[in-house]
């Protein structure tokens, strides 16, 4: 087994791990790094449970390698907070009771923020298609759906 | 009175096939009791689990289950599971 | 696992040539990871090829569009005069998975993974698409549908890595379209799928190109459906012509995604559909 | 006992309010804990190893390799376990789920485990075990497993003294039915099958063991009982069941999948062989092997009527396979079938049916949807041979208050009829379709139940509340018992807080299984609180130094009553629990209950579907849900809990299925292949909530969290025939099978 040193930034904090070559960042951020929040349902890919952003791409953190993210810039689920504030979709969420059992929570919380980056006002269909990388088993899909749109109405107050 | 407890036709072999059963009863386990002393085989059977309908509602555990005196309907039935 | 990063695609060819042990290239790492996963392989070496410059990039000439073997398919997307160009190649690239498949899967990958029911493949074929390929000593263009050779097998020496992929300068009233059957409407794997490129003259079709995905070991050109359209104005019975010859040419397999006969009938039904729209995107009106 | 559970209509002040959720914040920050989430120093990596095929004698297992390779810690075997054989067969049956012993039953099953210092090394280790088997024929299919040649699956199943793969089967029914028939102007009898499907939550099955060289151990896992867990792994592992103390993880899904253990014992036999920490969590591609999946069925319906609409009998032949050991899937499914319906003559039979595939679980109302599936479309079919709509000819022979139900007892007050008014009424059913456009509608039918239950409610010194439960939380109920704890006494939701006890911290809860979360819990938390405040009132008196009879508790107030106790101002809670300690110390509630009678529970669906003639793909276009919840605590869990399960029922009917090879392997083991509906796959879900109190609760409130993954398959293919006009009888109503029907019309 081959192990490497990685530098990288993650929710603005410089970090540095040590991995395995072949291990997926999303183990590194939840064995190494302890940040728990992203989430395993599959490991390759199809729910989105893991979604974190790599320089600014949304992205599934178990289809990454931990090595690939030397020098480059994670955002996560840990970083939505800021200043000690929740995010508009965080409050948006917990107020539209979006979440049942939370598990898949945080990837949609990620891909969200990173739908309304790109694009403030998005259409219910817009919105759908770009959540339909994250699975969600409790919800049917209302509540969050509903709460985006909520989120993306008070950020354009802004 | 009596009420007349009914059983689902899975119970019924324990009880040597009959429908139902006269018997008088306060409680869910008095009859529970009762039935084991009439027919042995039914101990076994209250062992793995029966639920009971009284007029309708359905008691799964409550032994202490008070059967009215003017119950209409006694009915014995698989314990069931959900998910 | 070595894990190496070289910054010059022959470098990158070299270290693959050189390896002894089971080697890979992560670009998007979509498949490659998933296999690793599953158990399916177990690298000795992985060759990221995101630092190499050469592989970055969608530029834009004379001759047409290059688009690098790292560009993923979210930048594909975002990138206006491509999509203006081939919005049936972009609309085949952004099938590929979620949003975030797209913020890694690139077009290469999709094409050297050699599945037949790659999203991507039939919409560059249609369109004409060619592989610049780098060896350890020379490098080579082929035509994209030259590439795959069979489920997981690519026609691809020992070493040899994609650059880019390249695609020809758009002729005026052109258009393509890309369309697949898929069981929901996003994340999934096509069931059979078909991309039809065409240019105009007056409003009738002067060239074709129809391609059929996931209904044999590599994606199928059919040049009698091509021919079933070229020099009408994709009227009806120029469509069944089309669909039919799209039938007659699957030679699909029955498994889990879907069956031999539904394969047969719904590439006809996609053909026709992807054909009016490329028509439509071209300027002719139906 | 002696509490009153009957319902008193009251003006609730909180309750039916949509507060934020306690645990709201945590799962939006991540901050919140699962299965996966916990670390104990020390810890090893548990890997288990699986049989690569369906049916095989496990002649040998050689762990000499793997014992040798550096870093390996413990390998277990079945020669690890004790052999129960002989003994209870329920529980020798979960411990040869949880570890084939001689014989893999199915593909997946576990047949060693490895705990190592990490991953990578436990997953060399498996490789390392080199197992023999010699294969034996095989059948996944319930037809073919009835067949008299059918391979065996166990031995001590038999039929009339012969061995068989009929494990169960129970009939159920009253009246006369070929009498009935006789008398029936209309016949219609059709035949159905449904694939089996998985509850498809998030989180894989994850858990951390810990057991010591003395025999104590812990054990954290994601599941819907720990306190069942803990009977379980503590029989499983002959550990004294009060030295195992099992935590729950915040659970990422269940729907009846948690309900069971599948590698926890194991980790527990590995933590205890290695003497140190284990954590193992499945992957999704071990999830669907080896975890519980429902029942594939086959299905014979026949349901006669009169020109007038009158069903005069109906029946139901039923086969579910269980998977490789015996359950009561079939069974539930002769319960469940007609329970809509006020039918004289009925009979149901349900066959279980063992089959070499994963050991079946429960799956929100377990086995009801399948049977609906057939019911409720010959419903369809007999109401249009007799030129009646649907829905009218359901609401004619809809169950009510004193029908004979088809599994047995009368019933008391139901709500189906009121479901079907409230259909009527509905303006979906006045929305104009458009071409290849169709309406269906069904009705679902679940038991719904309560069980053992206990809770602490204590008071802080500053007159905070914290709730202990032993029910789990899978969607919002730490909010609805808050809720209810905050009404009972009289004080803001904000003050109150539920959390989930270990099972060290409170008497033996059984699994939240049947919607029994709120509805049970809740029941507890009003005695309980009722209990402090009766506590609460002694205090102020004694604070008075007045008679308890002479304080009364409202508002969140202690009041003295009477002329002699005007000058008194009210005491708070929080001025009573100040001085707790001068007045007899810490003040708390406590109650245990067994908490029967969660109400049957009723729902009715209506669904617009769109079909591509051409390629077969159904799009759903609107879907409304109409349930009868009792009273709803907090309407949002209760309007999530319906969307939730008509959204599964959506995934169930149009895609989802186990793909068996011939081979009997399981082809599609993640979420690419098998289908669970995604965020572009629906529209919004419009609920409707009908608050018909149950009067065996004092709140009114019912299960509700089941029911509404019973009607969406037929009211699916319902739709479905209306829009491409052809009748679909095999479930998921995938694109292939849909075209193929329009094609075999055509022809």
């Amino acid at each position: 087994m081959t192990g490497v040193l990685v530098s990288t930034t993650i929710n603005g904090d410089a970090v540095q791990f040590a991995c395995p070559t072949d291990e997926t960042l999303l183990d590194s951020l939840r064995n190494r790094v302890g940040l728990t929040g992203a989430k395993e349902g599959c490991g390759t890919g199809d729910c989105g449970a893991c979604s974190v952003t790599l320089d600014g791409r949304l992205v599934c953190a178990c289809l990454v390698l931990g090595v690939e993210a030397n020098g480059r810039e994670i955002g996560t689920v840990e970083g939505l907070v800021e200043d000690g504030k929740l995010h508009p979709l965080q409050e948006k969420f917990i107020e539209h009771a979006a979440l049942q059992c939370g598990i898949c929570t945080p990837g949609f919380l990620v891909a969200a923020k990173t739908l309304l980056e790109k694009n403030p006002k998005p259409s219910e269909e817009q919105i759908r298609y770009a959540l339909a990388g994250n699975l969600c088993r409790c919800t049917g899909y209302d509540k969050i759906v509903r709460a985006v749109q909520a989120a993306a109405k008070e950020m354009r107050k802004k | 009175m009596m009420p007349r407890i009914s059983l689902t036709s899975s119970l019924r072999d324990a009880v040597d096939g009959a429908e139902s059963i006269e018997l008088h009863a306060e409680t869910i386990g008095e009859m529970f009791a009762k039935l084991a002393e009439r027919y042995p085989r039914m101990a076994d059977r209250i062992d793995a689990g029966i639920a009971v309908a009284i007029d309708g509602q359905i008691y799964r555990d409550d032994w202490n289950t008070k059967i009215p005196a003017d119950a209409a309907e006694v009915f014995l039935m698989p314990r069931i599971q959900g998910g | 696992m070595r894990y190496e990063t070289p910054t010059t695609t022959k470098e990158a060819a070299t270290l693959l040539h050189k390896e002894k042990g089971q080697a890979h290239i992560l670009a998007g790492g979509t498949d490659l990871l998933v296999r690793m996963k599953m158990g399916m392989t177990e690298p000795t070496l992985v060759v990221d090829i995101k630092h190499i410059p050469a592989m970055q990039a969608i530029t834009k000439s004379a001759a047409g569009f290059k688009i690098g073997a790292t560009v993923c398919g979210a930048a594909m997307t975002e990138h206006a005069a491509l999509g203006k160009a081939w919005p049936g190649i972009v609309e085949a690239a952004n099938l590929i998975g979620s949003d975030q498949i797209q913020g890694r899967c690139t077009m290469v990958g999709n094409l050297c993974n050699g599945s037949p029911a790659a999203d991507s493949v039939p919409a560059m074929i249609a369109a004409g698409a060619k592989a610049i390929i780098v060896g350890k000593d020379k490098r080579r263009t082929v035509a994209v549908d030259k590439i795959v050779t069979g489920p997981g097998k690519t026609s691809l020496a020992k070493g040899e890595v994609i650059e880019a992929i390249t695609l020809p300068a758009r002729l005026p009233r052109s258009g393509d379209a890309y369309l697949r059957f898929t069981p929901r409407t996003e994340m999934d794997i096509a069931v059979v799928s078909a991309a039809v490129n065409l240019t105009l003259q007056r409003g009738v079709v002067k060239t074709a190109r129809v391609v059929l995905g996931a209904v044999a070991p590599t994606a199928v050109i059919v040049a009698k459906a091509a021919k079933a359209i070229i020099g009408t104005k994709l009227d009806d019975e120029a469509l069944e012509k089309l669909a039919a010859a799209c039938s007659a040419a699957c030679n699909p397999i029955d498994d889990k995604r879907g069956t031999i006969e539904y394969r047969t009938k719904v590439a006809g039904v996609l053909a026709k559909r992807a054909a009016k729209i490329a028509y439509q995107r071209a300027g002719g009106t139906l | 006992m002696g509490h009153d559970t009957n319902y008193q209509d009251r003006e609730f002040k909180i309750i039916g309010t949509r507060v934020k959720r306690p645990d709201g914040i945590d799962k939006v920050t991540g901050r919140a804990k699962y299965g996966a989430d916990a670390f104990a120093p020390g810890q090893l990596v548990g890997k288990v190893l699986r049989s690569p095929h369906a049916h095989a004698i496990i002649q040998k297992i050689d762990i000499s390799k793997a014992e040798k390779l550096a870093g390996v810690k413990a390998i277990i075997t079945s020669a690890d376990l004790p052999d129960l054989t002989g003994s209870n067969r329920g529980m020798t049956d979960i411990l040869e789920n949880c570890m084939a012993r001689g014989r893999a039953l199915y593909h997946g099953h576990a047949v060693a485990a490895v705990a190592a210092i990490d991953e990578q090394t436990a997953k060399q280790a498996l490789k390392l075990i080199k197992v023999t088997y010699k294969l034996l024929p095989h059948v996944t299919d319930v037809d073919e497993a009835m067949l008299p040649d059918a391979p065996i699956i166990q031995d001590f199943v038999l039929q009339d003294g012969k061995p068989s793969n009929i494990a169960g089967i129970s009939t159920f029914g009253h009246g006369d039915v070929d009498a009935g028939f006789a008398e029936a102007d209309v016949i219609v009898e059709k035949s159905y099958k449904t694939e089996q499907t998985h509850q498809g939550y998030i989180e894989p099955h994850a858990c951390l063991a810990n057991v010591s060289s003395d025999g104590s151990g812990e054990l954290w896992v994601t599941t819907q009982g720990h306190f069942s867990f803990r009977v379980v792994c503590s029989t499983l592992l002959g550990l004294d069941m009060a030295k195992l103390k099992v935590t729950s993880s915040e659970i990422g899904g269940g729907f009846g999948g948690k309900t069971h253990v599948w590698t926890e014992p194991l980790a527990l036999a590995l933590s205890r062989k290695a003497n140190r920490p284990v954590k193992l969590v499945m992957t999704r591609d071990e999830v669907f092997k080896a975890s519980g999946p429902t029942s594939s069925t086959s299905m014979d319906i026949k349901i006669g009527a009169k020109k007038d609409g009158t069903i005069t009998a109906a029946t139901a032949m039923l086969r579910y396979q269980d998977g490789a050991f015996p359950g009561i899937w079939g069974m539930l499914g002769a319960m469940t079938a007609y329970a809509c319906y006020d039918l004289k003559n009925v009979k149901t039979v349900g066959h279980d049916v063992l089959v070499n595939r994963p050991k079946v679980a429960a799956y929100r109302a377990p086995s009801a949807p399948m049977a609906a599936f057939g019911v409720e479309s010959t419903m369809d079919l007999v109401a249009n041979e007799i030129g009646m709509s649907p829905l009218d000819f359901r609401i004619k022979n809809a169950a009510k208050e004193g029908t004979q139900a088809s599994y047995g007892p009368v019933y008391g007050p139901i709500g189906i009829g009121p479901t079907l008014e409230a259909v009527k009424k509905h303006p979906h059913m006045r929305a104009k379709l458009k071409k290849n456009q169709g309406r269906g509608m069904a009705c679902g039918f679940w038991f719904n139940f309560g069980g053992q239950t206990c809770v602490d409610l204590n008071i802080g010194p500053d007159g905070t509340v914290s709730l202990t439960i032993g029910t789990i939380d899978v969607g919002g109920s730490r909010a609805s018992l808050s809720l209810i704890v905050a009404e009972e006494l009289g004080i803001p939701y904000d003050q109150v807080r539920t959390n989930i006890g270990d099972t060290a911290s409170l008497g033996h809860n059984d699994t939240t299984e049947g919607s029994r979360g709120t509805f049970s819990s809740g029941m507890a938390a009003i005695f309980a609180a009722r209990d402090a405040v009766g506590v609460l009132r002694e205090r102020a008196a004694k604070m008075w130094d007045i008679p308890v009879d002479d304080v009364v508790w409202a508002d969140g107030v202690a009041t003295a009553t009477g002329a002699k106790h005007s000058n008194l101002p009210p005491l708070t809670l929080a001025a009573i629990a100040a001085k707790a300690a001068s007045t007899g110390g810490p003040i708390a509630g406590h109650n245990e209950v067994v908490a029967d009678n969660a109400g049957v529970s009723f729902a009715s669906h209506i669904c617009d579907v769109e079909v591509d003639p051409e390629t077969g793909s159904t799009k759903i276009i609107r879907y409304t849900v109409i349930q009868d919840a009792g009273k709803a605590i907090h309407p949002d869990y209760v309007e999530g809990q319906f969307q939730g399960g008509a959204a599964q029922g959506i995934g169930w009917a149009l895609n989802e299925e186990y793909i068996y090879g011939a081979d009997g392997c399981l082809q599609n083991t993640g979420f690419l292949d098998y289908r669970i509906p995604v965020c572009s796959d629906l529209p919004f879900i419009d609920t409707q909530i009908l608050e018909i109190p149950n009067p065996n609760h004092p709140y009114g409130v019912r299960g509700v969290g089941e029911t509404s993954i019973v009607p969406p398959l037929a009211a699916i293919g319902n739709a479905v025939s209306h829009a491409a006009g052809v009748r679909m009888t095999h479930i998921p109503m995938s694109a292939p099978r849909i075209l193929k029907a329009i094609d075999d019309a055509k022809a």
